[in-house]
């Protein structure tokens, strides 16, 4: 066991074991533990095999970014091991074996890199035959690829979203965005300050600092109750306007910030030497981590590479944990750490100063470090720690439009804001010690505070220091290779350089070449020393080269968290129960919900006949409350639709129902409904169900412009429709009681009425999409069900059906009634339809007029036609059947459906405008090639001379 | 999620609103060539640079205008339709 | 083990192979001159150069190689269009892919799992069997399969959702495939530069000399450039490049956006794209999860992400296969599209006379780098547009001869 | 229009198109007034005539008092006068509109169009939070105050009444809302699950 006493391990809680199992093998660990942290207390550092060469890889940063430490949950592939909690019984297993992680087969691969240079993929599996690719390599190349596995079988998981709204949002809890956040809430404004760790305190958690600094700022943020903390909560993105997700468990926080502080701090470097890969090798940070926050001695006996004070504590703090430190390398040839190194030297550590680590070996099979090289001679060890720089943490800073620099002289990447509601505070705004990063916290808050208005006091503490140089890492590329710049991609320095050799020498262009920084870790531990491999390599600075674009997210997050909850919209018309009550087959038809017919799905097409032999016969219901229902009211209505509509409306007389037709601008078709003028100032308008959203839209848009004196009213909701259609009609309108006279004298075909129906007060409109004697009762819907209880009571004696949407389509197609949008696509105009009647002439303007004349100068190349299949025929084509003229399309079949009123099929299609007449035969391809020929009907096929609607 | 003020409703989150695209000229129909007159159907304010364009407040039905950079997305102002004729 | 990986293993040294030589001097004048470096615009380069023996070709990037639409494309091949003239022009496309990596000697890793296309809806279905039946007329792979089918394509896919959401089938294109978008643009850009094409890098053209109808040069930030021909190829920029020489396109920029997942070993073998949901899904070389979707609601000459977007498409996702709740994503990012009115592109003459134009691509220009180079350079070698090509004149919009393909790109590109 | 003397069925009454639909009643409280008197006016002259009856109109999006009633101004001819408990008074205020002459705006049809419900309970703030997008906080958001904007992902009209949020929004929809509201009634409190 390497688990250390406390104080060590603030996060653990060793009263509450935990068991769980890793490849299969029992481990043990505490409450609090990260699946990485477990392991490491019982010695198992290996967690991962690699991308490409499936070498043996474990902790690096203890930050949970790279892909060394992902691992497999059975619901969850590519889990971050290093900040994944254990959890009683959880089965975790590696990613990207062969076999199994200790025994991986394709180990062989890392003796077979020389075969696979950079980029091997795009020179080579071509052959030998053309196909070779597809059939053969790419399923050979497939297998091989991804990391970890989906189960498909993974339950459902609770995901949600809500919204959060602060003036300052504080991003990370070290010590700058502390005290940003307590110097914001003391100035009484609302800050929410946000986490990913699971306590406040940043690297003041883990660190070698006094604990009473973290004590300090802690015991301040309680006593301010505007400051709200969110630990365990990750900002994962920077959107326009302060739009920034904070993810918290499965919870998404959809936040807005007035102003957002920004104390990301800084990502620790990895350095570049041969096999710097090895499990035993890893951050100054995660060492550190591991000892305070977990308690667990990451290492025996350690080497510890040290180029600033960080590197220096790190040994201290090992030492404390008593591991034996076997030499300090400083590469800077004049370090100085000042009483840390005094303090080092005093417990007896040696120091070497201007050397360096020249490459590292493994145990067999590399599974763990063994020794290390300096100055040619090697020291063995089973930790070496990497304290050599780092590079401000970018990625949120860039989203919100910071641009990454480089100071030559200090040699550090910089990080510039333009001037806006997005600050930097700490080590990402380049401080570098403990004061500078809180007084850079205060400074931050002062200018956010300024923004929002505050009266901010000048501190005389508050001023920004100038960067110290740090030091940085030659990079050479080791002959023997292994020098890894990019652990997730497995890139070695040698694939950089090789990558420019080959005219790869833009950093965008490297990065997709040879998928740098395209891995999990998305560059945090590999773009500042690509940037300087490709500048070395190119004659160029490394700020001419810079670093690839950050997009979001900051780190990776489920699909699960970003879809949240989400119940699917589903409209009800009023009368729906009562459609559930006779049986009805209910289909979505957009949101709404109709019956399709009524009736068991085993007798479906026997409803459906019966359904339209009602209308035919009898009588038969129809709920139509999904048409779109407007009312346009004004002085200005008749003049407001006369320029919407084909038709003349101005002129109409009130009590008199006129058919719409809209074209777009361009002059193709987009809806109809009828207009009944219930007033002079008050006209009642159906669109239809699709279409009435845009509809209403575009109506009030064009107002917008017109400014005529009209309001338009939407109440396709407030009001329902039933269609009482059938040769009896009249006798089931007449059993009710009404003030309004059915009489086909008083109430003629094309008029409507107000009036009471049953105690319902109702527009009736005497139209017809059925061809029959037809009344359109329209009430409000909350007296519909009433109403359609009324109806189907008085229509009993008279054989009254309800009806669906099937049998529906079948009767307007008997009548050669369009359906917009079926029949229609988006360039048929009222010539193609043979619409020409409803086509005002005289109208100085409507819109697409001008479009659609001039249309007619270009010439009509097609007709929509009915065309009548003989009765008994073998072979009839569906809806979209092509068809063709000389062997070429020229048009296509919208509807076709058998009538049972004529016994035979119909359908509707466009034909080629020479075929239009009647009697002309067409060439339709039916589904499975056949062709057949069709003679065309050019008026409805039912009833051709309308006669039935107007008795 | 992007905001854009209201003129009436004030500021809101960008979803709340319908694009109707840039403020178009309307030629007169009758006076217009054919060529001309598929220019004006077809032809797309696009330039870079800002565009005053029609935005509706969908929960309202408000329609308004809104001066907007193309480029920067920057939204530099919005007002009422009343105000449309005094700017032209 | 393929040969060519024996040898890099035996020899010491990486072997160079120099795709791209760097950019250099800029000649006064060029034979043709084409602005945008592209897959388009390289491999028209490729093809003026390979086919018609015009090596006096300079591609002018303003940027760095094919960074713009090439890079940021979902890949997308496919030739399930609506109108006639589109599929046959596509349907070109698609054979030309199938012959790329031989044809360029560079390994674009095309891809041919076929599209899988859902309907939730009744008119969903119904403009399916219009494609299909289109399709298989002008001898495509495309057919329209029932809810079975589906489960039988695809069968990882939630087939239990009932209501508005249910598939009740779909659009299945065994043609449809995928390739490495940086890969095609690279190759084409070696070969062309190995047969002379010049690429300049970081030259981009700033203003148009125009005298008469003729353009006499364009002007860079390296200097001036006369040129014979010039070809507008500039994808998200072609409406401002054109208006630089006083064209007008009609065109508007949109963003559009797309996010990649974490690697997964292989689960999903097609390409699935749901009309209702406005989201696709296909799963690359790399194991990646490529999600992406329809276009922003507004325009804007701007790359930037949103999480509505992402929120969006991952909700989608998640309809379509529940189980990638606990799948991470990697990556968002976006591109700038030139969209035209009906949703095709615009190739051939433009009002000036020597000036080209292989613009309005919108969201879905990758799948036609081989065709449109390949015709545009015919088009310029020849100076006349070929029959293929005629139906996508910019003159169409004027005579109302729309090639309307709006319900064949709203769900995938 | 008449006066009705038929029943009405509205969506959560029995018969009605949610009437199978359960609301919740737990930290989270939804509740259904759509049954409640209202009476609302759009349109030119509408503000004109409702001024000329003594009603104090407030600023658009705000909340004003007449006599018991609350008169919400949803935009400058767009009124609506909820009365919740005063009834009798919205029933002259209607009678008087209906006997009178133009101009006097026309019906706005919201007591049939939109569906009214009532949030509350413990759980109220987190639930609103969850289904709008807006800063509903009080020092935010004031008793007045009205937003037309998107609940539980639909178009809504919000404000406070003392006992939480009321929301009107398409009637149609009512039986989705209640099926949202108890979706994200049912999260709270959860997430880390």
């Amino acid at each position: 066991m390497n688990r250390l006493l406390a104080p060590f391990g603030s996060r653990i809680d060793r009263s509450q074991p935990i068991r769980f199992t890793f490849e299969g093998k029992p481990f043990k660990g505490y409450e609090g533990d990260s699946i990485a942290s477990a392991l490491a207390a019982s010695g198992q550092w290996v967690l991962s095999r690699s991308f490409k060469y499936h070498r043996p890889r474990g902790i690096l940063s203890m930050t949970g970014t790279d892909a060394n430490a992902l691992v497999q949950l059975p619901f969850e592939p590519n889990a971050a091991a290093e900040r994944t909690p254990i959890s009683e019984g959880l089965r975790v297993s590696a990613q990207n074996v062969n076999g199994s992680l200790e025994r991986d087969r394709d180990a062989i691969m890392d003796r077979f890199g020389r075969f696979l240079p950079v980029g091997f993929y795009y020179r080579t599996f071509m052959g030998p035959r053309r196909d070779s690719w597809l059939k053969f390599w790419e399923p050979v190349i497939r297998r091989k690829a991804g990391l970890g596995v989906v189960d498909t079988k993974a339950p459902h998981r609770h995901f949600d979203k809500t919204h959060l709204h602060c003036d300052v949002l504080v991003v990370g809890a070290g010590p700058a965005g502390l005290s940003a956040a307590i110097a914001a809430a003391e100035a009484s404004v609302d800050v929410v300050l946000c986490d990913e760790n699971p306590e406040i305190g940043g690297a003041l958690s883990y660190g070698r600092y006094d604990p009473a600094i973290l004590s300090g700022l802690l015991a301040r943020l309680e006593s301010l109750p505007n400051l709200k903390g969110l630990t365990g909560t990750v900002c994962n993105g920077w959107y326009e306007d302060n739009w920034l997700p904070l993810i918290e468990g499965n919870r998404l926080h959809r936040t807005r910030a007035r102003e957002v502080i920004l104390a990301t701090g800084a990502i620790e470097q990895p350095a570049v030497f041969r096999n710097n890969d090895l499990p035993g090798i890893m951050l100054g940070g995660a060492a550190q981590r591991l000892i305070r926050h977990y308690g667990v001695r990451p290492g025996q006996s350690a080497v510890v590479l040290a180029a600033n004070d960080d590197g220096y504590r790190t040994a201290l703090d090992l030492l404390d944990a008593g591991v034996s430190v076997v030499e300090l390398i400083d590469p800077r040839p004049a370090g100085e750490a000042g009483p840390l190194e005094a303090e080092l030297r005093g417990k007896g550590v040696a120091i070497r100063k201007g050397a360096t680590i020249e490459a590292a070996e493994g145990t067999a099979g590399n599974r763990h470090l063994a020794r290390v090289r300096i100055g040619g001679s090697w020291i063995a060890c089973d930790l070496l720690t990497v304290s050599i720089g780092q590079a401000p943490a970018w990625q949120l800073p860039c989203q919100a439009g910071g641009k990454v620099g480089y100071d030559a002289a200090a040699g550090a990447m910089t990080i510039t804001l333009p001037q806006g509601p997005v600050h930097l505070a700490g080590a990402v705004a380049g401080s570098d010690d403990l004061e500078d990063a809180i007084a850079s916290g205060r400074r931050a808050a002062a200018a956010a505070l300024a923004r929002l208005g505050h009266a901010v006091a000048d501190d005389p503490q508050v001023t920004a220091k100038t960067i110290r140089p740090r030091y940085v890492q030659p990079i050479v590329a080791d002959p023997k290779g292994r020098d890894f710049v990019d652990f997730d991609e497995d890139l070695q320095v040698k694939d950089l350089q090789n990558a420019t050799k080959d005219g790869y020498r833009e950093i965008e262009l490297v990065k997709r070449f040879t998928t740098v920084g395209m891995g999990p870790s998305q560059g945090r531990h590999s773009a500042l020393a690509t940037a300087r491999i490709v500048a070395e390599a190119t004659g160029r600075t490394v700020g001419e080269i810079g670093i690839t674009t950050a997009r979001p997210p900051v780190g990776p997050e489920t699909l699960g968290v970003l879809a949240g909850h989400h119940e699917a919209l589903e409209r009800r018309t009023a009368p729906h129960a009562r459609h559930i009550a006779l049986n009805a087959a209910m289909k979505p038809v957009g949101a709404w919900w109709r019956p399709y017919y009524y009736g068991d799905a085993s007798s479906a097409d026997e409803s459906v006949r019966q359904e339209i032999l009602a209308v035919r016969e009898g009588v038969g219901l129809l709920d139509v409350s999904t048409l779109g229902k407007l009312e346009i009211r004004g002085p200005d209505a008749g003049e407001f639709l006369d320029r919407l509509y084909t038709m003349a409306h101005a002129n109409q007389p009130v009590g008199r129902v006129r058919y719409c037709l809209m074209l777009n601008e361009m002059g193709s078709v987009v809806d109809d409904g009828v207009a009944y003028r219930m007033a002079e100032d008050e006209f009642y308008v159906t669109a239809t169900t699709g279409a009435v959203a845009r509809v209403y839209a575009d109506m009030l848009f064009w107002n917008a412009e017109w400014r005529l004196k009209v309001d338009v009213l939407n109440l396709t909701g407030a009001f329902s429709g039933l269609n009482v259609t059938g040769p009896k009609a009249r006798l089931v309108l007449e059993a009710l009681e009404s003030d309004i006279d059915f009489s086909r004298d008083a109430f003629p075909y094309l008029s409507g009425r107000e009036g009471m129906v049953a105690g319902v007060p109702v527009r009736v409109m005497r139209i017809g999409f059925t061809g029959e004697l037809s009344y359109e009762l329209h009430c409000p819907s909350s007296l519909a069900p009433t109403l359609w209880d009324a109806v189907m009571a008085a229509g009993r004696p008279h054989g009254l059906r309800p009806y669906g949407l099937e049998a529906s389509r079948i009767l307007r197609l008997e009548k050669g009634h369009i359906l917009i949008g079926q029949d229609t696509d988006a360039i048929t105009t009222p010539d193609e339809l043979g619409f020409g009647w409803a086509v005002s002439k005289k109208k100085p303007f409507f819109i697409g007029k001008r479009s659609i004349e001039m249309r007619a100068r270009l010439g009509l190349t097609r007709k929509l036609v009915g065309l009548q299949f003989p009765a008994g025929a073998r072979n009839i084509p569906g809806e979209s059947c092509l068809v063709l003229r000389g062997g070429a399309p020229v048009g296509q079949i919208t509807s076709v459906g058998y009538s049972p009123s004529l016994g035979h099929h119909i359908a509707l299609a466009y034909v080629h405008v020479d075929d239009q007449a009647e009697g002309s035969r067409v060439t339709v391809k039916c589904r499975n090639g056949e062709l057949v020929e069709v003679p065309v009907v050019a008026h409805a096929f039912f009833d051709p001379t309308n006669a039935r609607q107007e008795i | 999620m992007k905001l854009l003020t209201c003129p009436m409703n004030g500021l809101r989150n960008i979803d709340e609103f319908q694009s109707f695209g840039p403020v178009r000229a309307r030629p007169d129909p009758d006076a217009t060539a054919d060529t001309e007159w598929s220019r004006h159907l077809f032809r797309a304010e696009n330039r870079k640079g800002i565009v005053t364009e029609w935005w509706r407040h969908v929960p309202s039905n408000y329609f308004f205008l809104a001066e907007r950079d193309l480029v920067s997305n920057e939204i530099i102002c919005t007002f009422d339709a009343s105000e449309l004729r005094d700017r032209a | 083990m393929p040969l060519r990986l024996l040898k890099y293993g035996l020899s010491r040294d990486y072997p160079v192979s120099g795709d791209i030589p760097a950019t250099p001097e800029l000649k006064p004048a060029y034979d043709v001159v084409i602005i945008g470096g592209g897959g388009h615009g390289l491999s028209c380069a490729h093809h003026l150069a390979k086919y018609h023996g015009i090596k006096s070709v300079a591609v002018l990037e303003k940027a760095y190689l094919a960074g713009g639409n090439t890079a940021r494309n979902t890949t997308t091949i496919r030739s399930n269009y609506i109108t006639p003239e589109g599929i046959a022009f596509y349907k070109e496309g698609v054979e030309l892919f199938e012959r790329l990596s031989h044809e360029l000697d560079f390994n674009v890793m095309f891809s041919q799992r076929g599209q899988l296309t859902l309907a939730h809806s009744e008119a969903t279905l119904r403009s399916f069997h219009m494609r299909a039946e289109m399709g298989k007329h002008m001898g495509t792979r495309t057919e329209v399969v029932d809810q079975k089918g589906v489960e039988e394509l695809c069968p990882l896919l939630n087939m239990d959702y009932g209501g508005p959401l249910e598939i009740l089938g779909g659009l299945w294109h065994a043609d449809g495939g995928t390739a490495r978008h940086d890969a095609v643009a690279w190759g084409y850009a070696a070969q062309a530069s190995r047969r002379g094409v010049e690429i300049h890098q970081r030259t981009e053209v700033q203003d148009f000399e125009v005298v008469g109808d003729r353009v006499q040069a364009v002007k860079t930030n390296r200097g001036r450039v006369a040129c014979g021909q010039v070809l507008i190829a500039t994808g998200g920029m072609n409406y401002d490049v054109a208006l630089k020489a006083g064209v007008e396109l009609p065109i508007r920029c949109y963003p559009l956006q797309a996010m990649v997942t974490q690697p997964l070993k292989p689960w999903l073998h097609t390409l699935v794209s749901s009309v209702s949901l406005h989201t696709y899904l296909v799963q690359s070389s790399r194991g990646e999860v490529v999600i992406g979707g329809g276009s922003d609601p507004y325009q804007l000459y701007s790359t930037r992400s949103t999480l509505d977007m992402k929120e969006h498409l991952a909700e989608g996702a998640i309809h379509l296969f529940p189980f990638l709740q606990g799948v991470r994503l990697l990556r968002q990012w976006a591109g700038i599209t030139d969209m035209t009115p009906d949703y095709s592109p615009i190739m051939g003459a433009s009002p000036l006379a020597n000036l080209w134009l292989d613009c309005g691509w919108g969201t879905w220009g990758f799948k036609a780098t081989p065709v449109a180079g390949k015709r545009m350079a015919q088009t310029i070698a020849e100076g006349r547009v070929p029959d293929i090509l005629k139906p996508f004149a910019l003159e169409r919009f004027e005579t109302f001869r729309l090639l309307n393909e709006m319900g064949a790109t709203a769900a995938s590109h | 229009m008449a006066a009705s003397t038929a029943m009405r069925i509205y969506p959560f009454m029995p018969g009605g198109a949610a009437g199978s639909t359960k609301l919740i009643s737990d930290a989270v409280v939804l509740s259904d007034l759509t049954g409640r008197p209202r009476f609302g006016l759009k349109g030119g002259g509408s503000a004109a005539w409702l001024a000329a009856q003594g009603v104090t109109l407030p600023a658009v999006n705000r909340i004003g008092d007449h006599r018991g009633m609350r008169v919400l101004r949803l935009g400058n001819e767009d009124i609506l006068l909820l009365a919740e408990d005063a009834g009798e008074t919205l029933a002259e205020v209607k009678a008087a509109w209906q006997a009178a002459t133009a101009p006097k705006g026309y019906s706005s049809w919201r007591e049939e169009g939109w569906a009214w419900m009532r949030l509350s309970g413990p759980g109220l703030a987190e639930a609103m939070s969850a289904l709008c997008a807006l800063d509903l906080r009080p020092q935010k958001f004031g008793a007045d105050d009205i937003a037309q904007t998107r609940v539980g992902h639909i178009e809504a009209v919000t404000f406070r009444s003392p006992a939480g949020f009321d929301i009107l929004f398409d009637v149609t929809a009512s039986a989705y809302f209640a099926r949202a509201v108890a979706a994200v009634a049912g999260h709270t409190g959860k997430h880390r699950g």
